[in-house]
């Protein structure tokens, strides 16, 4: 394995520990979905989200064998980089069109809605 | 069923697609006369290189090549041709808007005005600026490193030809159909199917999106090389400030060009396929576009100019007989920008209605680059300060460039502050500020480079009667075309227009036009400063070093041999060149054979591919579509089937070569 | 330098807008652009005479070269003052820029200037020309805008296809209009005049002729203005906008008497043709969950983009085929598959009938004979 | 479809008779794919910022939970994470230079995979015929756009595991092979990794 040092290929303890892991944490988020799990909406999609970034960050380490000492530590310095600027993209597009649908889109109050969508249903009925 | 115009209906067969003849612009008399240039200076070009007998070297010796020196030549030629047709359209701009005012309609109907617009800022910014700032770095860095080569030579090739399909694509639509006419940016919905039908808009998705595969690749062929081809003992901290500036420059492009990509894509769905991203009904939204174009549109500004700032942190060195002053300053201010130029998008679109904390928030941010970049401008300043500068050709372009950047930076700011942008959004002073930082910042940097590099390159220097008449008239030609502009932003004049009312803007249109044509001097006597030069290079010739610099390249044969450098170095500190000469350093005359890559054809095959495949999806001409997407999947396919991709140059060789002396 | 050139130019002539305006919107704004030119002049004017005055000063080939320091490449003190005045300059013109932006916010009415009642107008950008409506006023008016001097204008902006963006320069800055969106903008004329306005914003072959003259009068003038238009010209019906919504290029001024209600609404929400379901209620059903699968088959009703099938000339470059039914209305709405919009845009889809109806609504660059030659619909 | 990693690095600024290890150790190549696949990473997320922000714009059509199965879902996620497994095992077999141990790995891995866009092309399938395809919404042309991406990224994949199989058969293991199989075991596992976001953000979060 002499020539392997710089991007190891992982061994099967590494392997099957990943494998747990991932399965694990596959798992409880879809259990969140599919079974009947007393909890609120919003603490669901903290879970799954949560989740989700954990799971990924097995699989970056276990799989992926990303550490900071392949390539010089390169790989780490290019990944932490993708990650804020994914973070920059994400974040900030949300906040600019949010920002800008707030004040663009049509305001109506609500009440006024929901009184054109009832007598839309009357005309329908 | 064609109107009066000759505007073609959308019709469909199955083999031609909506290609018919009437797409054909032969009621277009400019354009028959261009194509009539075109052809016959085509012909001359075929009959020259025929009668010579350089087809073959031409083939063998430029087109395959894998030499990230000669790609980088290539990519140079490639800029100049698009800077002369992205130049006309900018003639022909200046043209119809000193005549068309107070009811006058120009020469130029809206159909024509449109897409020249659209096709000037195109080219200027995918297929002159992104080619020039490649071709440098294809040129100079690997060489400053001390590297063979980058670090994969084929993918190298195949980038420069996927940039000259796009670029040939774009050109191909001067005389089959039209160009999109819609700005260079495309905002939705005017780009979608509905506002844009007809092929030009398509001709702007294909063109872009070739040539972005060849730039993306590019730009992580040149990272990968930089992390892992420098000279042994070369440190982070040892690279000169061009390679810093190139490093991060291809960061941004990684980084960006997917954004453009994914977002271009997007909007290909929404004309091809009727998705919904950007359309105005069934909850699509246009800003969502806008949004994500600029954010690659930012990091895209200084993918210009940062590799301008390398360009000039060197040959002022260089001129100055110093070391750049603040190192390590400029290196962080570099990085700086890498990361702030992600958070400063929104001041593209500070009059689309976000909020005052949103725009505060973007204003803000795009100031605080001007930091970094003011540190920059001192440090060069401080790097003449105490010197010795020798006012040569590289360094008037140097001087004319602080000069320009310096104003067209202030007004850039002005631009930033969210309440005078209200008033200054899509005016003329807008146009004047970009050119002022992408003529006055990246043009003449890039000038200066060519001029610097030259000899590096071809053996010989320019000569300086022809170059300094062209700087001046390039810099001249920039304040006489765009000072009247800023004046006219100032007045509220909106850009894009074809014609307009007010008779008492003439005189500053008539004014930007005798500029622009001071720039066309100066262009001119640019071609003729390479012509002349290469006519009297005999007496121009110089050795390895003509410039007394400080950085690895020089330390190489002039032209360099294919191999670069004919024994590793071991880098011991900055100025890694400088160095070498205050110890004599010398290569040993021990040689041994050099292992080096072979040619390939497979990367021109795969862009002719593409290029057709562009076409055909322009043309709405699925068969070939498909015919070429599985062609280029195909070849792709047995280019990893080839396993025979490197030779060696023996020994005796490179002594021969190495005998014309290195470190002359 | 070139901006103090600027500025005496702007004092000789009086049509550099932007820096001698005539509203108050616009004053702050040429303000604010004085305070940034001068506080960065203070580092830009050093930086330039550096810029000439080093090169020549340190030339190789000057007499006394005692002062030559090959090794001189860093010194804290110079690092502190290069970061540190640049610094200071952005932190001064952060906080004008903050103070600034917030108080210019398009968005904010100017009810602060204590300068009258306000005038609401409702700003649509049509291909190619603007409408102007006043909802109180009850009419409305084409490629001509008329308010009464020192009284706050509140533009509410929209779109019926791609994006403009309205700019009066003397007044002050601009917003864009776009479609299925409303923007505002609060601007103010100070004195009598008329001041030019036009779209800022490309968007498409007539965009050069959406022109129009601000006219800035006194409140009586205005009250006249009014009350004539009243009287005579015809009523902006949802009809005759959904006429006057098809692309014409450089058209003259023309009014209408009144307005039928709600239309802006329709206009912002994508609903002035019969049979489409408004913006807001369909972000309604979004809200509430979409409209399931039964949704899927409603597809025609909240369509809304159609092809322009002109040429960049503004010439009608395919006739659709005239409708066996030819009415208009609900005989197109929900229960429609969405096949018809075909790919590249045919004009099968509902709306370009209007176009085979009225041929002439299209005009030829001249633009010569734009006004309306229809009977109405 | 061009591999970027595919291109073997010939040669690097060394003396000339490089040694086959030292080879591999100064390869850009891993490097370089890296870097690829972290400008792949940003495309998928202009995608994911896309469904984030017109994710909830169904235009009075269906929503996620009119039209996503969760044990669908599941069912696919497990294939992607099986054949990450078995790719893995693949690459084990390799570094044990054991040819068709590894080739038995990789056609699983293919298995799974093929399986995996079997079931994708049959939802997208199922989803059109109903009417919800992407022309429908901002929220379907965002989900099918950012789904099928990866499920474009999973068929190139496919097609370079097998031309790969068809190598390492006829040339074995040797030191270019298994640097592409390296190259694409990244590529393979970066899929997964997508898939991990997307069964998060696209489904799940939205089925809650």
């Amino acid at each position: 394995m002499a020539e392997h040092t710089e991007h190891s290929h992982g061994t099967m303890a590494s392997l099957m520990i990943g494998f747990a892991l991932a399965a694990i944490l596959t798992i409880i988020p879809f259990y969140l979905v599919m079974g009947e799990v007393d909890m609120t909406a919003n603490a669901k999609i903290g879970w799954i989200m949560g989740l989700g970034a954990v799971q990924i960050i097995v699989h970056l380490v276990f799989f992926l064998h990303v550490n900071k000492n392949v390539e010089e530590g390169w790989t780490l310095t290019a990944t932490i980089f993708s990650v804020v600027i994914l973070g920059i993209v994400l974040a900030g597009s949300m906040w600019v069109m949010h920002n800008m649908n707030e004040n663009m889109m049509p305001a109506h109050e609500m009440e006024q809605q929901i009184e054109q969508m009832r007598s839309l249903q009357s005309q329908e009925g | 069923m064609a109107s009066e115009h000759g505007q073609p209906a959308d019709t469909f067969s199955p083999i031609f697609g909506r290609f018919t003849l009437d797409w054909i612009p032969i009621h277009e008399p400019i354009l028959i006369g261009t194509f009539a240039g075109v052809a016959l200076g085509g012909l001359l070009f075929l009959a020259l290189m025929t009668y010579f007998k350089l087809w073959g070297p031409l083939w063998s010796k430029w087109v395959v090549s894998i030499d990230h020196k000669k790609i980088g030549i290539m990519y140079m030629v490639l800029g100049f041709i698009m800077m002369v047709r992205g130049f006309a359209d900018a003639l022909m701009m200046r043209a119809q808007q000193a005549v068309a005012a107070g009811g006058s309609e120009g020469w130029l109907p809206p159909h024509h005005y449109d897409q020249v617009f659209t096709a000037h800022g195109v080219i200027m910014i995918f297929f002159v600026a992104m080619p020039f700032v490649t071709g440098v770095m294809n040129y100079v860095m690997p060489l400053q490193i001390g590297a063979r080569d980058v670090a994969f030579p084929f993918l190298n090739n195949f980038s420069f030809w996927m940039t000259v399909s796009g670029a040939l694509l774009i050109n191909v639509s001067l005389f089959v159909g039209e160009f999109a006419r819609v700005g260079w940016l495309a905002f939705p919905p005017l780009s979608g199917s509905s506002y844009s039908t007809g092929p030009g808009m398509d001709y702007y998705l294909w063109a872009l999106q070739i040539a972005g595969v060849g730039t993306t690749l590019s730009g992580i062929n040149l990272i990968a090389t930089i992390f892992k081809m420098r000279a042994p003992g070369m440190k982070l901290f040892d690279m000169p400030i061009f390679t810093w500036t190139a490093l991060v420059t291809n960061v941004l492009i990684v980084a960006a060009f997917p954004v453009l990509t994914a977002t271009l894509a997007m909007l290909t769905l929404d004309r091809y396929m009727d998705f919904r991203f950007f359309t105005n009904d069934f909850g699509g939204n246009a800003m969502m576009y806008v949004n994500l174009i600029w954010i690659w549109g930012h990091p895209e500004v200084y993918i210009l100019i940062i590799p301008c700032f390398g360009i000039i942190s060197e040959i002022v060195s260089t001129f100055s007989g110093k070391p750049i002053f603040g190192y390590r300053t400029m290196v962080w201010a570099t990085a700086c920008i890498m990361v702030l130029s992600f958070v400063v998008w929104l001041h593209h679109f500070f009059t689309m209605g976000s909020g005052a904390s949103v725009n505060t928030f973007f204003g803000i941010t795009t100031m605080i680059i001007a930091v970094p970049t003011g540190v920059k401008i001192f440090n060069w300043l401080f790097t003449m300060y105490k010197g010795r500068v020798r006012l040569e050709l590289p360094m008037l372009w140097v001087i004319g460039f602080l000069v320009t950047f310096t104003i067209g930076g202030m007004t850039g700011v002005m631009l930033a502050i969210p309440p005078v942008d209200f008033q200054l959004h899509n005016t003329l002073f807008l146009i004047a500020h970009f050119h002022n930082v992408i003529i006055g910042g990246v043009v003449f940097a890039i000038i200066a480079g060519v001029v610097y590099w030259w000899p590096k390159a071809f053996g010989f220097k320019l000569d300086e009667k022809w170059g300094r008449q062209a700087f001046w008239g390039w810099f001249i030609g920039f304040y006489v075309a765009f000072m009247p502009l800023y004046a006219l932003g100032l007045m509220g004049v909106t850009r894009r227009m074809n014609m307009y009312p007010d008779a008492g803007w003439q005189p500053y249109f008539i004014v930007a036009a005798i500029g622009a044509l001071i720039i066309l001097y100066g262009i001119a006597c640019t071609f003729i400063c390479f012509f002349v030069s290469i006519l009297n290079r005999k007496e121009l010739a110089c050795g390895g070093d003509p410039w007394d610099a400080r950085t690895l390249e020089w330390a190489t044969q002039s032209p360099p041999a294919p191999y670069n450098f004919p024994q590793e170095i071991h880098v011991v500190g900055r100025e890694a060149f400088w160095q070498m000469k205050k110890e004599k350093y010398a290569f040993s005359t021990e040689y041994t054979s050099i292992h080096m890559p072979k040619s390939t054809a497979t990367g021109v095959v795969l862009s002719a591919l593409a290029f057709i495949f562009g076409f055909a999806m322009v043309w709405y001409i699925w068969w070939l579509a498909i015919v070429m997407l599985v062609a280029m999947i195909g070849v792709g396919i047995a280019h990893t089937f080839n396993y025979n991709r490197d030779y060696y140059i023996p020994a005796d060789e490179v002594r021969q070569s190495e005998a014309k002396g290195t470190l002359a | 330098m070139l901006l103090a050139a600027a500025g005496a130019l702007a004092l000789s002539g009086c049509q550099y807008e932007i820096l001698s305006p005539s509203g108050w919107v616009a004053e702050q704004e040429r303000n604010l652009l004085i305070i940034s030119v001068l506080l960065m002049l203070i580092v830009i004017l050093p930086v330039l005479f550096m810029s000439v005055y080093f090169p020549l000063k340190y030339r190789a080939d000057r007499e006394d070269q005692s002062d030559y320091d090959p090794e001189f490449e860093h010194s804290n003190k110079l690092e502190a003052v290069v970061w540190g005045v640049p610094i200071l300059i952005v932190v001064a013109l952060g906080w004008y820029t903050y103070v600034y932006t917030h108080r210019l916010d398009p968005y904010r009415p100017l009810d602060h200037l204590d300068a009258g009642a306000p005038v609401e107008v409702q700003a649509v950008s049509l291909d190619w020309k603007w409408l102007f409506i006043y909802p109180d006023q009850g009419i409305a008016s084409v490629n001509e805008l008329v308010v009464p001097a020192g009284r706050p204008i509140n533009f509410s902006l929209t779109s019926s296809t791609v994006m403009n963006t309205l700019s009066i320069p003397a007044l002050g800055g601009m917003v864009y209009s776009m479609a299925g969106m409303e923007t505002k903008l609060h601007l103010i004329a100070d004195e009598e005049g008329t001041y030019p306005g036009r779209s800022a914003h490309y968007s498409g072959p007539g965009f050069a002729g959406m022109v129009f003259d601000t006219e800035a009068v006194s409140d009586a003038e205005f009250d006249a203005w009014v009350e004539g238009i009243r009287d005579e010209a015809e009523p902006l019906t949802r009809a005759s906008y959904l006429e006057l919504e098809q692309p014409t290029m450089n058209v003259a001024p023309r009014q209408y008497g009144s307005v039928e209600d709600g239309l802006f609404g329709r206009i912002v929400e994508l609903c002035v043709e019969e049979g489409k379901v408004c913006m807001g209620h369909m972000m309604m059903v979004d809200e509430q969950g979409g409209g399931g699968l039964e949704g899927v088959g409603n597809a025609a009703a909240y369509s809304y983009d159609r092809a322009r099938t002109i040429d960049g000339f503004g010439n009608l470059i395919e006739l659709p085929p005239l409708e066996s039914n030819g009415g208009h209305g609900g005989d197109h709405g929900a229960g429609h598959g969405s096949d018809e919009e075909a790919m590249n845009g045919d004009a099968q889809n509902s709306l370009s009938y209007v176009l085979a109806m009225d041929p002439d609504a299209l005009c030829s660059p001249t633009g010569a004979q734009t006004e309306a030659k229809t009977n109405g619909i | 479809m061009i591999e970027p990693g595919a291109d073997r690095p010939m040669h690097h600024a060394r003396e000339a008779h490089a040694h086959e290890t030292e080879h591999q150790h100064h390869s850009p190549t891993p490097i370089g794919f890296w870097i690829y696949l972290m400008s792949d990473c940003i495309i998928f997320g202009t995608l994911f910022a896309t469904y984030a922000v017109l994710g909830y714009s169904y235009a009075g059509g269906p929503s996620p939970a009119d039209l996503f199965e969760p044990s669908f879902v599941a069912w696919e996620t497990g294939l992607l994470l099986f054949s990450s497994i078995t790719f893995g095992l693949a690459m084990l077999q390799a570094d044990k230079r054991n040819v068709n141990g590894a080739l038995m790995w990789l056609s699983v891995t293919a298995a799974f995979g093929l399986g995996f866009i079997a079931m994708e092309i049959y939802e997208f399938n199922h989803l059109i015929h109903i009417g919800a395809g992407p022309d429908r919404s901002a929220f379907l042309s965002a989900f099918f756009a950012l789904v099928g991406t990866h499920g474009l990224h999973v068929t190139g994949g496919l097609i370079w595991l097998f031309t790969l199989m068809v190598q390492i058969k006829t040339h074995g293991l040797t030191p270019a092979n298994n640097q592409r199989l390296g190259t694409l075991s990244m590529f393979w596992h970066f899929l997964d990794l997508v898939w991990i976001g997307v069964f998060s953000f696209v489904y799940l979060v939205r089925l809650v």
